[in-house]
């Protein structure tokens, strides 16, 4: 019992620890290939330091569910960290939910945030929260299909059992039906966490933006809290990619060995899945918003594709 | 006399009915009113004569009555009524026919033919009078036949009595009549519808200026 | 006193409730307050007698048969019998009459001297009253007349405000499209009536094995036709987006909750209990049958902006998530898994009364806005989360839960749904076992669209500024009315944290169609999770999110404590572009929001659009602009209209039979005589 | 004895009306007879319930369960009739589409046309029977040309000259049955055509004659019942009589032309096997049935449409007949029941729609009628529903009770044919009705209900349309049940 606490409090604050310094580690990696120096690497605490201290401003025109919805998306997202593996397979709250919870409260968190956008009757807010809801909608069922691929062959929606699976069954590793769904996963990755060439998270250039356009409105601590969330729905949603696709060095009981090993392995992979994110942003430029579905359905027949691997190859 | 001698009476049933049929075709094939009207009464008159002969060979007591109706009623009554309403009815007394004359006639042919092919099984050689039903049936049909041929209310009305006349033939020659009481309600049906036609008639002809049913398109669909 | 007793004594308190309602509110035909306090508590009390009659014979495992009316007539008898399956609905319908009873007391008051309340709830009372006997009607025929009595009742019903054409012809779309369903479910019935020789739903339990293949499945593709009209599957839906909004908002409320259930408790029924095994074809249409209605559904749902036809179109997609449910159950029953056909069916059966609880929901929060603002165009809305908070509220929640977004019972039962058709993956080897993913993979689709679709709902009509003068001047619904809401806020809520407590009331109706209750094995941590028959397959635990959710809460209040308190906090514009000040013209509107999807589902849709504008000085100062788009109704188009005009010109074509020439007539005689005289002759 | 009143009393009123003068007194022997009527009828009906048969005068007048049930329909739908009749005319007179002189013509010919319809049920001896039925037409001609105008002129014209073709038809087919009879019960007795012995006798009857006699007999009383396609009076007419008269024609009449059929068919079908007569009742029903459907759904008059739903009923006894088991039987017997409450309340509503927007056509009359008439128009809807065979309204038990029979004897597509009609009817129906009876009234017609003349014996037949469906008295039941004995065709 007072082992599973410290797991929960440790996860909570790696979790809260290392979200930000991805985001940070991808802008300055995308500086870097730009032949810019950027920003530095705590940058982003920064930010949110600053925020957290700033005062907010809040419209005059916007309901009580606008200084909600921080509140939620956050506390969502800091709760989805707790259900998805990082440093070993034992997940704190693996029974809480599994995948499926994951993505539904993502999608929670999603549903409220489009809401506060709209609530301050700014044509921006709405044209965001219109196009975020679309490009989820879309990315969802390759989300889903991709996600089943190891649910079916973990025969469980557990994310601790599909790890410990992907562990016991190391030939599954590279399959086709593997990399057609990793493939798959990846590309609602980028969906997901706004990325290019789906969206600039970097521009506020109002006709391109998405997911800051839904946020224009927010100010200080709210607009903390609401980064922080994005941040943290970023790291789930990457450490899924790692942890289930490449269980490599993940520990599968809960030692002090297997936790140091694991931690390691974590950072390194997170890492190197945020060079490959930082090197398709910055080979690729935005799609126009109506070639998104395109993309989207690529990544979708991929991970059909997957799913009928076994009756293919 | 020839008293019991069978083969005339049958010789005189097959004349008369043949000559029925005679009739039957000349009312199909003329266009004056007062003369179909005339015919119908001769051909009730055959009819007559035939039910008379028919009672006399198989002494058949009631057939006598019928034989009596029918030439009271169909010979001497409806004639003059039919006469009647003609003249109330200001209207010229041609008979107006969506066939013209060879074709009604050619196709009252075909319908006896087919008088013929119903009664067939019927005809028994050996049992007297049968051999009429084929007229009497093919008189029905063309009796049909002419109901839908003609355009004049009246002549539809005698369409219809010498369909009669043919039911009456083969009642007679089937089984020398139907129960008397059964008889006597058909006279008297026949002489009611007679009379109605008579006033549906006049009343036509004072509300519509003709009697032309072809006109009776009010109702339709 | 036994249990059964009891059931049988509430539930004869139950109908006879309703049918005092009914004769109470034609008492007072000319007293409408009266008629309506009267019809619509005798409603509510029938209601709650339905409640616990269906419970305790839940609970309890009471099935008694009792008798209705004395007298029989040839192959009728009237007696009906309160199975579980029955119960279940029961209990449905019966939720659903207590929370609507209440908010109508409210809500009809809007009706006084316009139209007549009395008649109102009249109907109403009849219309519960027939659902509530279809039910557990236990003899086809008697089934075929209470379910017929429903459908015209309900005719009358919509047909209420009957003033305006649309209403007329909504009616009447319904009313014909029913009576053809019931059509097909007469000839479905009697191809069993010939095996048994009764109509007793006994005697035709399992009857299905005793057909030779062909009449079976004729007969299944009857019953598909038939209930699915009711149900409104894609394509036979058009009359339902047309028939719910136009009814009075408490009635379309009662339609789109029970009334289209009356369609998935026919198919259980006649599946389930009448069918025996059955071929994996069946369950395969119906899966798919499902998917397309839960997708197409929610994509006709995404480009509308009547709030009430809005809802309705997601009454077909819900309708679709179930029939996924209840097909997965088919094909496994048919792969011989009958521990997964409980699991399906229990999903399809638990998003039943689910949807009927949020989807009730929000149709009276839609009926409470057309009340204070007099309009169902969600273009005309919007600021309605000041003028009416506790309705905006209950809107929101219903809209989460229907979205299937945890917490809430939306997503407890399509996460059952899910586990169904994952652990189907493994039933089979075939190929067609990817049926069971690509159908997961579209539920989370319509899932996603979903909540898409609700946030243009709630956010165009209850946030930012209203969009006109009747939105500005909109007022809080009146305390019944949001009492009633709040029972089925209540329902949803319970339902979503609390299926542990819920779920074993399913066992003995997968007990009675399937030989397994399953609920010990669903049910796991000691009652705070829900698990796919077991820990390993998967589980989760609402109550435990919840929990979390409040225990890390702390957290950002603590921060906000910390640093932002003493920094200054202020109300201001929200950011105009430098103008003025923002107007309601500048908002984003419906049709913008949904303008992505209809670009991206082109194909779908047909989108039509013009705009007229007039110009100034050149063509960059608009003085005027009018801009207009329509989405071309696919079934419609294709299948009913050239049908329907086809019927029409043939019979306008045989009309010159009767073309009033006399000679025609006997000649029509003539040729039959000689025709058949022939026919005689070579006969 | 009853029977020789139930004979005489009509006549007695009719001789009677012809001689009264006065509007009143005519109205009140009219009510007076058509009561006692009825009340004779149910004498008789309950006296045959007990002991199956009576027969007077030497057998010259005989019921049996199968007449008694006849004769109590067509008794009853006169009271109706007389009851409405009366405000229906009073009605017309103050609207001067009729002189007063009119009145004595239609209370002196109805009771004549009453007497004939008994004496259908009644006669034993089957060519009486012919002469009576002749006689329903000779008696109704006057009735259909009552308003004297040219539309209600040229439908009387068609009908009488339809009807005395047709009927000479049946003659033919008399006739040849009393030949096929003749060798068993000899020429010249009056018992030749006697039902009560033809029965017995049935088996021995000539086959090749019954043959030829059926055709003759279903061609000739389906022309009187309004059979597809010697149907084509039946439009016209129903849409020009008086409505009181049109009723009897619709619900009882077309009874009396198939009990006739039923009589026939129960000989043929003795003697021949039951094929035979059973596939010809079939065609044609199912032709009926059909024939109907586009017309229902195109209509533009609500009396027309009400003749062709009773077309459309025909064409559904007939296919009961034809199917020839005791349940469809049964079923076709109720239906006749049904269909003998049911439609008067149909034309009585139409009537009063008629009378008070002063037209029978939809476009005409717009709509609304709900909130012009509520007691007519809410009738209106629910007995359109009820004739288009809906529950909970009788007609959908008899439909069903048919429908089963057809399933069992493996008439599978006969039975969807019928299905299907019966929907796609319903749907012409319920739109017809439905824009006549919803929406706003047009401008200028004032809200007001009819009398309670008419009102009285509409709610009267409302009640038994929505009662009878759910309990049929036991005795009525009874007698329903040894008539279908009788024309269960199988011997």
């Amino acid at each position: 019992m007072k082992l599973w606490l410290a797991q929960v409090v440790l996860q909570l604050f790696l979790a809260l620890g290392l979200s930000p310094f991805v985001s940070g580690f991808i802008r300055k990696l995308k500086a870097v290939l730009q032949n810019r120096r950027g920003p530095s690497l705590w940058q982003p605490y920064h930010d949110l330091f600053k925020w957290v201290r700033k005062g907010t401003v809040v419209s005059q025109q916007a309901s009580w569910l606008f200084r909600a919805t921080p509140y939620v998306s956050f506390l969502t997202a800091l709760m989805v960290s707790l259900m998805v593996p990082m440093v070993t397979a034992v997940v704190p709250l693996s029974y809480f939910g599994g995948v499926l919870a994951v993505v539904y409260l993502l999608a929670l968190a999603r549903f409220f945030v489009a809401l506060a956008a709209l609530d301050t009757a700014s044509a921006f807010g709405g044209m965001g929260s219109s196009r975020e809801m679309t490009v989820s909608a879309l990315a969802e069922p390759a989300m889903m299909l991709s996600i089943f691929t190891v649910a079916l062959t973990a025969g469980s929606t557990n994310l601790s059992f599909m790890v410990q699976a992907a562990l016991q069954h190391q030939e599954r590793f590279l399959s086709p039906s593997h990399i057609l769904a990793l493939a798959a996963m990846f590309i609602v990755l980028i969906a997901e966490t706004g990325r290019l060439p789906v969206d600039n998270p970097a521009t506020h250039l109002e006709l391109t933006m998405i997911h800051e356009a839904m946020i224009l409105e927010y100010s200080g601590h709210y607009l903390a809290l609401v980064e922080w969330g994005t941040a943290l729905k970023q790291l789930v949603l990457m450490s899924l990619l790692v942890n289930i696709f490449f269980p490599v060095g993940i520990g599968g009981a809960l030692t002090a060995r297997t936790v140091t090993v694991g931690l390691i392995a974590y950072v390194v992979k997170l890492l190197l899945l945020a060079c490959v994110v930082a090197l398709v942003e910055t080979s690729n430029a935005k799609l126009r918003l109506f070639r998104v579905p395109e993309l989207l359905s690529i990544g979708f027949i991929l991970a059909a594709l997957a799913l009928a691997s076994s009756f293919i190859f | 006399m020839f008293y019991d001698d069978i083969e005339l009476g049958t010789r005189l049933i097959t004349l008369m009915a043949a000559a029925m049929l005679v009739v039957q075709f000349l009312m199909v094939g003329q266009r004056l009113l007062p003369t179909a009207i005339r015919l119908f009464s001769l051909q009730s008159l055959f009819l007559a004569c035939l039910a008379g002969t028919v009672a006399y060979v198989n002494q058949a007591r009631h057939v006598y009555i019928a034989a009596a109706l029918t030439l009271l009623l169909k010979v001497i009554v409806m004639p003059l009524f039919l006469n009647r309403i003609l003249e109330r009815a200001t209207e010229k007394a041609e008979v107006e026919s969506h066939l013209n004359t060879p074709a009604s006639i050619l196709i009252c042919g075909g319908l006896t033919l087919v008088g013929y092919m119903v009664a067939h099984p019927f005809i028994k050689p050996h049992e007297r009078g049968h051999s009429t039903l084929a007229v009497a049936t093919a008189l029905f049909l063309m009796g049909f036949f002419l109901m839908m041929n003609r355009r004049k209310a009246i002549s539809q009305v005698l369409g219809l009595l010498t369909a009669e006349n043919g039911l009456f033939l083969a009642a007679i020659s089937l089984t020398y009549g139907m129960p008397l009481i059964v008889e006597l309600g058909i006279f008297f049906d026949v002489l009611i519808a007679v009379m109605i036609f008579g006033i549906l008639v006049y009343r036509i002809s004072e509300i519509f200026d003709s009697m032309d049913t072809n006109k009776f398109r009010r109702l339709r669909g | 006193m036994n249990s059964e007793a009891i059931v049988v004594f509430s539930f004869r308190v139950c109908l006879s409730a309703y049918l005092a309602g009914f004769a109470s509110s034609i008492v007072f035909v000319r007293r409408e307050r009266v008629a309506n306090f009267f019809g619509f508590s005798c409603a509510g009390i029938g209601g709650l007698a339905g409640c616990a009659a269906s419970l305790c014979a839940l609970a309890y495992g009471a099935t008694p048969t009792l008798a209705v009316w004395p007298f029989k007539m040839p192959l009728f008898t009237f007696t009906i019998h309160l199975d579980a399956l029955a119960c279940f609905f029961i209990l449905v319908i019966s939720l659903l009459t207590i929370a609507i009873s209440i908010y109508s007391q409210g809500y009809v008051t809007q009706y006084y001297g316009i139209k007549n309340v009395s008649v109102l709830a009249a109907f109403f009372n009849l219309l519960v009253f027939c659902n509530t006997l279809v039910f557990c009607a236990d003899n086809a025929a008697f089934f075929l007349i209470t379910w017929e009595m429903m459908a015209l009742v309900a005719y009358l019903l919509v047909s209420f405000e009957h003033e305006e054409s649309r209403t007329r012809q909504a009616g009447f779309l319904f009313f014909a499209m029913s009576h053809i369903g019931t059509g097909c479910l007469i000839l479905g019935f009697l191809l069993l009536f010939r095996a048994t020789g009764n109509f007793d739903f006994l005697a035709f339990h399992f009857i299905g094995a005793s057909l030779s293949p062909m009449e079976r499945n004729a007969a299944f593709l009857l019953f598909l036709i038939g209930f699915g009209v009711k149900a409104g599957i894609i394509p036979l839906h058009i009359w339902l987006p047309e028939a719910h909004p136009v009814a009075p908002s408490n009635v379309s409320a009662l339609m789109s909750g029970v009334l289209i259930k009356s369609g998935v408790y026919g198919l259980v029924r006649v599946l389930w209990d009448f069918m025996g095994t059955p071929p994996v074809w069946w369950g395969i249409t119906i899966l798919l049958v499902g998917s397309v209605s839960a997708l197409l559904g929610v994509l006709y749902a995404l480009v509308e902006h009547n709030l009430k036809r809005l809802l309705a179109f997601h009454s077909i997609e819900n309708i679709g998530i179930i029939l996924m449910g209840l097909g997965a159950s088919l094909m496994f029953s048919s792969f011989h898994h009958p521990v997964l056909a409980a699991l399906a069916l229990m999903a399809g059966l638990y998003h039943t009364i689910n949807h009927a609880c949020f989807k009730a929901l929000l149709f009276l929060g839609a009926g409470a806005v057309l009340r204070a603002t007099k309009t169902k165009s969600m273009e005309e809305l919007g600021g309605l989360i000041k003028k009416m908070p506790w309705t905006a509220f209950f809107f929101l929640l219903g809209s989460v839960a229907i979205s299937g977004l945890p917490p809430l019972n939306g997503f407890v039962s399509e996460w059952l749904t899910y586990q169904a058709l994952l652990q189907g993956f493994s039933t089979t080897e075939r190929l067609v076992r990817l049926i069971f993913p690509i159908a997961g993979a579209l539920l989370a689709l319509t899932g996603a669209l979903a909540a898409a679709c609700f946030v243009k709902a709630v956010g165009i009509s209850f946030l930012a500024m209203p969009r006109s003068p009747e939105a500005e001047s909109a007022e809080e619904a009146p305390s019944s009315m949001l009492l009633g809401m709040l029972v089925l806020a209540l329902a949803c809520v319970m339902l979503g944290l609390f299926p542990s407590t819920f779920l074993p009331l399913l066992d003995p109706i997968c007990q009675g169609l399937l030989g397994q209750a399953i609920s010990a094995r669903v049910i796991g941590g000691n009652g705070w999770m829900l698990t796919a028959l077991g820990l390993e397959q998967g589980s989760i635990s609402t109550l435990g999110m919840v929990s979390l959710f409040l225990a890390l809460l702390p957290l950002p209040w603590v921060s906000w404590l910390l640093f932002s308190r003493k920094a200054p906090h202020s109300i201001g514009e929200t950011w105009d572009c430098g103008l003025d000040r923002l107007t309601p013209q500048m908002e984003y509107t419906a049709t913008a929001y949904s303008k992505p999807l209809r670009m991206i589902f082109r194909a779908l849709y047909r989108p039509r659009r013009q705009v007229e504008a007039d110009f100034e000085v050149s063509r960059y100062f608009t003085k005027s602009i009018r801009f207009e788009t329509h989405i071309e109704p696919t079934f419609e188009k294709l299948i009913y209209e050239p049908l329907h005009r086809a019927i029409l010109r043939v019979s306008q074509r045989l009309r010159w039979i009767q073309a009033g020439s006399l000679n025609t007539y006997l000649l029509y005689i003539f040729i039959t005589l000689l025709l058949l005289l022939l026919w005689e002759k070579i006969r | 004895m009853p029977l020789i009143f139930l004979l005489l009393a009509p006549l007695a009123e009719g001789l009677i009306c012809l001689l009264l003068r006065s509007r009143l007194l005519m109205e009140r022997v009219s009510i007076a007879s058509a009561v006692i009527n009825f009340v004779l009828a149910v004498i008789v009906a309950r006296h045959v319930g007990r002991y199956q048969t009576m027969s007077v005068l030497n057998g010259f007048l005989f019921a049996d369960a199968m007449s008694a049930l006849v004769v109590l329909l067509t008794a009853f739908v006169a009271l109706m009739c007389a009851f409405y009749a009366v405000s229906y005319l009073r009605a017309d007179l103050e609207q001067a589409r009729i002189s007063s002189g009119r009145l004595k013509e239609y209370y002196t010919l109805t009771p004549l046309f009453v007497f004939a319809m008994f004496l259908v049920a009644l006669a034993n001896n089957l060519g009486v029977m012919w002469v009576a039925i002749e006689g329903t037409t000779l008696a109704s001609v006057l009735l259909i040309a009552f308003y004297n105008q040219k539309p209600s002129l040229e439908a009387a014209w068609k009908y009488i000259i339809i009807g005395s073709i047709g009927i000479s038809l049946a003659l033919f087919g008399t006739l040849l049955t009393y030949y096929s009879a003749a060798h068993v019960v000899g020429i010249e007795s009056i018992e030749g055509l006697n039902w009560s012995r033809l029965i017995l006798e049935a088996q021995k009857l000539d086959p090749k004659a019954m043959r030829l006699a059926f055709i003759f007999i279903l061609l000739g009383y389906g022309t009187k019942a309004g059979v597809a396609p010697m149907h084509t009076w039946k439009p016209d007419s129903y849409s020009e009589a008086p409505v009181p008269s049109a009723a009897i024609l619709a619900a009882a009449v077309s009874n009396c032309a198939l009990y006739g059929i039923m009589r026939f068919n129960v000989l043929t079908s003795r003697c021949l096997g039951p094929d035979f007569s059973g596939s010809l009742l079939l065609y044609f029903g199912i032709g009926s049935m059909l024939l109907a459907v586009p017309f229902i759904l195109v209509q533009r008059s609500i009396r027309r449409l009400l003749a062709y739903s009773s077309i459309d009923h025909t064409g559904i006894m007939l296919v009961g007949l034809g199917i020839g088991s005791s349940l469809s039987s049964l079923g076709t017997l109720l239906h006749m029941v049904y269909h003998a409450i049911s439609k008067p309340l149909l034309f009585f509503c139409a009537g009063n729609v008629q009378q008070k927007f002063q037209s029978a056509h939809f476009r005409r009359i717009g709509g609304g009628v709900i909130n012009v008439m509520p007691v007519t128009g809410t009738l209106f809807l629910a007995v359109a529903l009820a004739v288009t065979g809906t529950p909970p309204f009788c007609l959908f038990q008899s439909e069903l009770t048919i429908l089963s029979a057809c399933f069992q004897n493996h008439n599978l597509w006969v039975g969807s044919i019928f299905v299907g009609c019966v929907v796609t009817i319903f749907a012409g129906f319920l739109y017809h009705i439905g824009q006549l009876n919803l929406g706003s009234p047009p401008r200028g017609v004032a809200p007001s209900e009819s009398d309670w003349w008419r009102l009285g014996p509409m709610l009267l037949l409302a009640a038994l349309v929505l009662l009878l469906g759910f309990w049929l008295p036991s005795p009525l039941y009874r007698l329903i049940q040894q008539a279908g004995q009788i024309i269960g065709s199988a011997p």
